[in-house]
């Protein structure tokens, strides 16, 4: 990702394209493209070298509202579409915007190896386990039994969980944030867009009219300080305003009330950056209403990108200066007839 | 020519030199036997003595069958001639075969009184159950209708190597250079080449080198020396236009192509593609090319290959991507995608028998209708289609040529055929290759996203350069300015500007030539592998006094703008095609033509003397 | 009937009563406004009735748009007539309208001189702004050619409502009901239906539904007590064939078709899609029919969805799947699967306007050639189209029947307009559905996977039998006995047999009918959701004296036997298509008939009127 | 699965169809098919009820080989064709051959989707690390950095880790095993086939023509006792003939040695059947040369089948009896015309 310096002429509104925003009144989306336009202002990013790619759904027409680069393309290969670009030219920012059932159900085999390859691309899920645009199917992250147009007897389908998927799949970075949480967002935006490889990260996201208050536990000033616990590196998990912590039981995470003998120091401290992520996948288990769901950065290593690792090979190659249609075509047996 | 039949004999004789304007030669034996290798030395030997060659290799389906079946035969197949060549050649004249199960393949091809060299050391009551042969077939008399010449290749091989040290194991591999070696005996060609090329590949291992090379010569000498056969061909050079010469298959052809293009267009070259008999070899060869800064990016599954060079053309390089078939059906719906943002985009679709996964290594021409019309909605691309190996390279710069200058995908139709087939071709001077000129917005010109030239083309602006953001993607966009709309009249407007873009390319194409006379009573029109068997034959014909012309489309949207005239100036028009009669239903629609097909879907190519034959019926329906 | 122009006044005046033969009125307003909702009511009311309907509902694209915008406009439309209907009519008689936004979207479909009746309290400068008007079109004299009355609306229903203690927001929610029941007056129905579905549809609300029933009483009463509104329309019964009906769209039809088939074939059904508009309520429909064993599977693709069915296929049950035109170019590869396994399969194509994303939720008929020809190699299927929105019943049981009895894949073609539109439908008598008697091969008789009967149909032996273990895939199978095969003829003869097979099917379908005199000078030739359009306007024209037929296909491969006799016997043909012209080019490749193609791309059904005056337009210019 | 006493005349042989396996000479996947064999005459597999689907690939040929009911499908898709075969007929006893390109490169999707919904099938993915049939080229479990036909400076592909994946996907059952070592492939394929639900089994399988002796550590005599260990359940991870085990750091493996106060209670003890699959992630990972590789079941849970769901909302609809045309099509507003 670009480093430039921040000029001050980089506000968040010059990121604003003049198309006006077309989702329902209570979306969560208008949040996150606030939050995003804010990020981008703080990194400098230059619109000219910033693509949003996306594929399709509410959240896909996302590209549309932001005056950088930008391709709506179909439904389950943003992935795909982002890759190209950025093999293509490696200077470039590249965004990846995609829903639940875009990135899982019909795009899921992209994510995968997206992820594993490691290309330099910032991945924002926007979950709202359901499908929004088609107007309200159950998607790969709807709850078991969870009603819908399509599952009027109840989804029988397990669901997946888009962060355990991402790290079975090698994911560097993996994060988790919520729509209205709009400090936590921006600040895990900005990690991630600053994180070299691929970057992926979930955002809880309301969609008011088909699936509204699915993640009511962690939005709801109510509930959320029992209901979720926030990530920190190299600090242990307190939750629920400092009272409760978790703590690890042989390879299973529990909850403990502190106080009374138990001290910060028997919890569970979080490591970003563990070798092996078997920490991040065993965070990526904790769910509502068992467990408070983490929310922050699960992971975030270093490992050399794609794009790097494709350019490296040619540069390497044309370490002997470039190649020669004339050698080419001459390469083997070749003879000459007078 | 055809030699006269005679018995196997041993007795010594004056050899019988037969000249020959051309000969096809077909080596055959099992698929561990290294067949292709040599196969593939004869025709280096061949060519670089002067003759115009034409090749078929034939391998068994990709999977290996045990060694000695009938499943596991390879062969390699080699026409050559003092004059130009337009095939592999129908029928074999002189066939060479390492085991019994090579032989019952391979028999049926052989003209028959020519000549059968057999490994006899093979056919052992093994090697006969392998091959299911109840009967061992030098000896019941089955052969009597050809002249055979039975050689012990297994133990003349042992005996060349005795004194490289190698184990029996190794030994026995190097048979088929000992076969090689009797072969270039047989048609008086020298060894030297081979020899040379193999000092160069076996230098790390010199037992092998010398064993190799030991059995080599004792093949051409068992030839020279021991007397046994007493025919041998001579085929002089052909008289091809000067210049420095290689072989190509249209797979490197097409490789070369899109190397080419970027090259000329000042471009990297990005490929997308996810590996798939017989287009893989595309992937492979480009993979080598780093140095010509390609970019290739082996993709999960077609549908990221093709997605991912969507994402390459938005960015600015040349974009390709690559399959079969199978594969095509798949990218079909990233296909939609590129002609409605309208962005270059070269798909390379290397045909094979279907439908479905069908027989993968065979060949077939059934991709016209999916190329033309395999996608949802008005979704118009431009269809090329390669006539000949070599082709694969002119064809190729043509399609990138055509999806730069106009933004849109353009699709090539290769095959099973020209992939495999191996062609002499003249090396390019490099500075006579057409240099693109691509032109990219500039800061300060005016700019807007679908703002169309005389030729509708829309401008291909480049993310990183400056004031020039846009957003394209998949949803109906207004002309000019790009911006979503579902307005009734602009969505007619950009179905039919769509269309008429590839329609304008017709005017940067050449017309349709015809080969014989402008006009007259039967036209045979072809398109993609079928040019040279189609041209052999109309060229035969016409020898003898028949009435017959041809005209072969390597453009298939937009056709050549004479093409209704073309077709108009014949009474009949013969459609030969590897398929049920796709570019008949096509030209019919086109210009309502009574065009008849003449069609075969047996995985295979044309033979000559089958188009001869057709065109014969019909004329001679015509005169009765 | 033209209303006679007037300026909107507000005397006290006798009614005016219109007696017509049909009438089109379109609701519209913001896409919260349930317009829908009162749509479907007044359908209801007015089928009850006794008249024949027809409806377009047209909503905007799929993300909503913000209350108030032009894009977040909804509108319903209703036809109906005391006479057989064949569209939803082309341009509006009465138009209701609940803010400035639906008045600037629809103004243009309203015939001059015609019944505008505007909710004016929300022609406010807020209002007004957002649907981008710079003056108030009730204040500037841009609606003097209409019939304009204004009617405060959020008033009245706030005034009807004050006794039921809802909130406001909830009481203006209760507007469309105001309007509803001023519909009612409007054309004489009585507000009963909708007051009886309210009391079950609100029982657990009982607020909400006195204050929903007060305002539909208070708009009906409004017009019947305020004189105000000083026109009446009539519109008698129609003479309709007697029997129960009920109304369905092309979408429940299709969900029911494919239920009775699976009934009437004693097997259960599985349906594996992903949804996408406008097919998802195909499996939201099935979904909800467990009791009729019926297996919905949401696939993580189209791909999925596909493969998922043809596996059930192979197990013997009843297999479909449903999409639109990129879920189907996304099938094309398992299309291919299902052709050389020769396995009965639905596939429910529900066009909608593209190329790529396009248009989603508008109408096209842009995939005729994909459904013929968009796969790789030779890989025939059958391919019908559905007429209308009931028809979608009848050939959906023809899709089920044709995959089962030929063993082979069947794409039915539907649309976007078919898919949305509403028609009434007698319903059938169950035992009159042709009941399939399928037949599983059973222990003890003859078994080979690919032995044919006399129509070239395989056995379709079930897993779970003893003995019939066999294995089918992708590769090409030897005839007989399935095993895998890679010779020559046996694929030859495989690829012919698959497409004899198709045509076989011909001998099992309706002949093509002829509506008008069976020769002529003109012949409209139609397929799909044109139907209503076409046989509208040739009805008008005859009625005229014009000398033109129709003739409509819903059987595209293969066609019905006598089609190109039925061609022969007009001297010119024309085909209107909602697309640049594919029956077109498949009629003129057939049957060498200089088809002239009528063609329209924007997203939405052909108006009666441009067919008649094309119609007209080749009529003339022949006589002159 | 059926569970039909076996009958002495359920041979090996009975299954063998008359097509004779064309697979390379030296190919692992002879082994396979055999120990298959006698797997399905053990568990007295009726050849009528039992369906083998495959993709396409070398070791997709595998139906034709079997005297059952087959299907050999197109690439990447025969985890759907199974799942159709089973949602339409539960009592057949359903087995997908799958190679590592068709499974997890073109058919990642289906894999993940497959395995999370928990479909009643036995799949075999034959990882050979290469795609075979296609002649060479590098698959998405070949190692980073190897050269193949399509790779030849080395490929820059972050391989993926089949187990991790199928875990990171809900996975209930999950097993690897090796071609050469014939008894612990037959009965980690017993109890794969024995599992209700998604039995996902990852055979290490040589490929003796394109990536011969990619498992040489865990194949050969002289290495394998160290590079890997057989896991049981409830038991210590034990390897090197009882010289070593594995314990527990915070959440990372270490290998050590036993004796010298280090005892087999202190190792990391097997757990198929933890809830969270936290356990098996973090077996999952362990890979040679760092680590022995874990042979064995990794998990084994319990969770409803999605066949079992499916029908059971059938029959749940259908108590009231089965549906009537006649009532379907009069559903809402009828009315009649005399
Ligand atoms: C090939 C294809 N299949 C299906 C669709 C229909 N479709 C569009 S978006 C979508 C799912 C949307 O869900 P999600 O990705 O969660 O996005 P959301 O709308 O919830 O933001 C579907 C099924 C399509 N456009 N293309
Ligand atoms: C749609 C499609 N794309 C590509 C192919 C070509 N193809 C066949 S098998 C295969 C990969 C084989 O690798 P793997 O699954 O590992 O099986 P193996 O041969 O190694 O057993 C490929 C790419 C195909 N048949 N179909
Ligand atoms: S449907 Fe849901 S996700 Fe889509 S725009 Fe509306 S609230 Fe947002
Ligand atoms: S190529 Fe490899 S995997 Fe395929 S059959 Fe041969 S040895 Fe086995
Ligand atoms: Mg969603
Ligand atoms: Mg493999």
């Amino acid at each position: 990702m670009s480093a430039n310096p921040v000029s001050p002429e980089l506000t968040p509104k010059i990121y604003a394209s003049d198309q006006e925003p077309r989702w329902c009144p209570g979306c969560g989306n208008y949040s996150v493209l606030t939050q995003v336009k804010k990020v981008l202002a703080k990194l400098g990013s230059k619109r000219e070298n910033t693509v949003f790619v996306s594929g399709i759904g509410c959240s896909s027409r996302f590209p549309y509202y932001l005056d950088t680069y930008g391709f709506h393309g179909i439904h389950g290969r943003a992935m795909n579409i982002a890759t190209g670009v950025k093999l293509s030219n490696p200077d470039l920012s590249v965004w990846v915007i995609t829903g639940d059932g875009d990135a899982l159900s019909i795009g899921g085999n992209h994510l995968l190896h997206t992820i594993r390859r490691n290309v330099d691309l910032t991945i924002l899920l926007f979950n709202n386990r359901i499908y929004g645009l088609t107007k309200g199917q159950y998607s790969p992250t709807s709850p078991f039994g969870q009603r819908t147009k399509s599952s009027p007897a109840g989804s029988v389908d397990f669901p997946l969980h888009p962060l355990s998927v991402a790290i079975g799949a090698e994911a560097t970075f993996v994060a988790r944030s919520l729509d209205v949480n709009v400090h936590h967002l921006e600040h895990v935006l900005e990690r991630a867009a600053r994180h070299k490889g691929t970057s992926f990260i979930e955002i809880y996201q309301n969609c008011s009219i088909f699936n509204d208050q699915a993640f009511y536990f962690a939005r709801a000033k109510e509930t959320k300080d029992d209901t979720t616990v926030y990530l920190e590196h190299d600090r242990p998990l307190v939750f629920a305003k400092g009272r409760k912590g978790i703590r690890l039981h042989r390879m299973d995470p529990e909850i403990v009330e502190l106080g009374n003998g138990v001290k910060e120091d028997d919890l569970l401290f979080h490591n970003e950056t563990q070798k092996e992520p078997s920490l991040a996948y065993l965070l990526s288990r904790m769910r509502y209403p068992e467990f408070p769901e983490p929310m922050g950065v699960f992971r975030c290593i270093e490992r050399p990108t794609y794009d790097d690792l494709v350019i490296g090979q040619i540069e390497d190659a044309q370490e002997q200066g470039p190649g020669h249609l004339e050698d080419l075509f001459r390469e083997g047996e070749t003879w000459t007839v007078e | 020519m055809v030699v006269s039949m005679e018995k196997n004999r041993t007795q010594t004789n004056p050899v019988e030199v037969v000249n020959r304007e051309d000969v096809v030669v077909r080596m055959a034996g099992d698929s561990g036997d290294g067949i292709q290798l040599i196969g593939t030395q004869m025709t280096n030997t061949t060519s670089v003595f002067g003759n115009d060659i034409s090749t078929l290799p034939d391998y068994p389906a990709e999977i290996r069958a045990p060694a000695g079946t009938l499943a596991g035969v390879s062969g390699f197949q080699l026409h050559f001639g003092s004059h130009r060549l337009h095939t592999p050649g129908d029928r074999i004249n002189a066939l060479v075969v390492l085991n019994p199960a090579a032989l019952k393949v391979n028999l049926p091809d052989l003209e028959p009184g020519c000549l059968l060299v057999v490994n006899e050391d093979a056919f052992t009551e093994i090697g006969l159950s392998k091959a299911a042969y109840d009967e061992n077939p030098l000896e019941d008399g089955s052969l009597d209708g050809y002249r055979v010449f039975r050689v012990p290749m297994d133990v003349l091989t042992a005996e060349a190597c005795k004194d490289t040290g190698l184990k029996a194991r190794a030994v026995s591999r190097c048979k088929n250079f000992f076969a090689l070696g009797l072969v270039y005996w047989l048609f008086d060609r020298s060894p030297d080449t081979t020899l040379r090329w193999m000092d160069k590949k076996f230098r790390a291992n010199p037992a092998v080198a010398a064993a190799n090379s030991a059995s080599l010569k004792a093949g051409y000498n068992f030839g020279e020396t021991k007397e046994l056969i007493n025919v041998r061909f001579e085929v002089a050079p052909a008289k091809i236009a000067p210049g420095q010469y290689r072989r190509v298959n249209g797979n490197e052809a097409a490789a070369f192509g899109l190397i080419a293009a970027a090259q000329r267009a000042g471009k990297p070259l990005f490929y997308g593609s996810y590996p798939i008999t017989p287009a893989s070899e595309i992937l492979q060869e480009l993979s080598k090319q780093k140095r010509f800064d390609v970019r290739t990016f082996q993709a999960e599954d077609e549908i990221a290959a093709i997605t991912s060079a969507i994402g390459a053309s938005f960015t600015g390089v040349l974009a390709a991507t690559g399959t079969s078939g199978p594969g095509v059906a798949l990218k079909s719906e990233g296909i939609g995608l590129a002609v409605i943002t309208e962005l270059p985009l070269v798909i390379i679709n290397v045909q094979r028998a279907g439908p479905s996964t069908g027989l993968p290594t065979k060949t077939e021409q059934g991709d016209l209708f999916q190329a033309l019309w395999g996608r949802n909605s008005e979704a118009p691309i431009c269809v090329l289609a390669a006539a000949t190996p070599s082709d694969c390279f002119k064809m190729t710069l043509e399609a990138c040529r055509i999806a730069m200058e106009f933004m849109t995908p353009v699709m090539l139709l290769s095959d099973s055929y020209l992939s495999n087939g191996v062609e002499p071709w003249r090396i390019p001077d490099v500075e006579s290759l057409p240099r693109f000129q691509i032109k990219h917005p500039k800061p300060g010109d005016r700019f807007e996203p679908y703002l169309r030239d005389e030729k509708l083309v829309r401008p291909w602006a480049l993310p990183g350069t400056k004031g020039f953001q846009h957003r394209i993607g998949g949803l109906e966009k207004r002309d000019v300015t790009g911006d979503v709309c579902q307005e009734p009249e602009n969505h007619e407007h950009m179905c039919r500007t769509r269309r008429r873009k590839i329609d304008n390319i017709a005017a940067t194409i050449p017309s349709l030539e015809v080969n014989g006379d402008e006009s007259g009573d039967l036209l045979v029109l072809g398109w993609g592998s079928t040019y040279g068997a189609i041209t052999a034959a109309v060229d035969r014909c016409r020898e003898r006094g028949l009435g017959v012309s041809s005209a072969h489309l390597r453009y298939l949207d937009p056709l050549p703008s004479n093409t209704g005239d073309v077709l108009g100036r014949f009474e009949r028009v013969l459609v030969p095609e590897i398929n049920l009669g796709q570019l008949t239903t096509y030209i019919r629609a086109k210009f309502l033509v009574d065009a008849v097909g003449f069609n075969k879907v047996q995985g295979k190519p044309f033979m000559v003397s089958e188009i001869e034959h057709e065109i014969e019926e019909m004329l001679d329906g015509r005169t009765s």
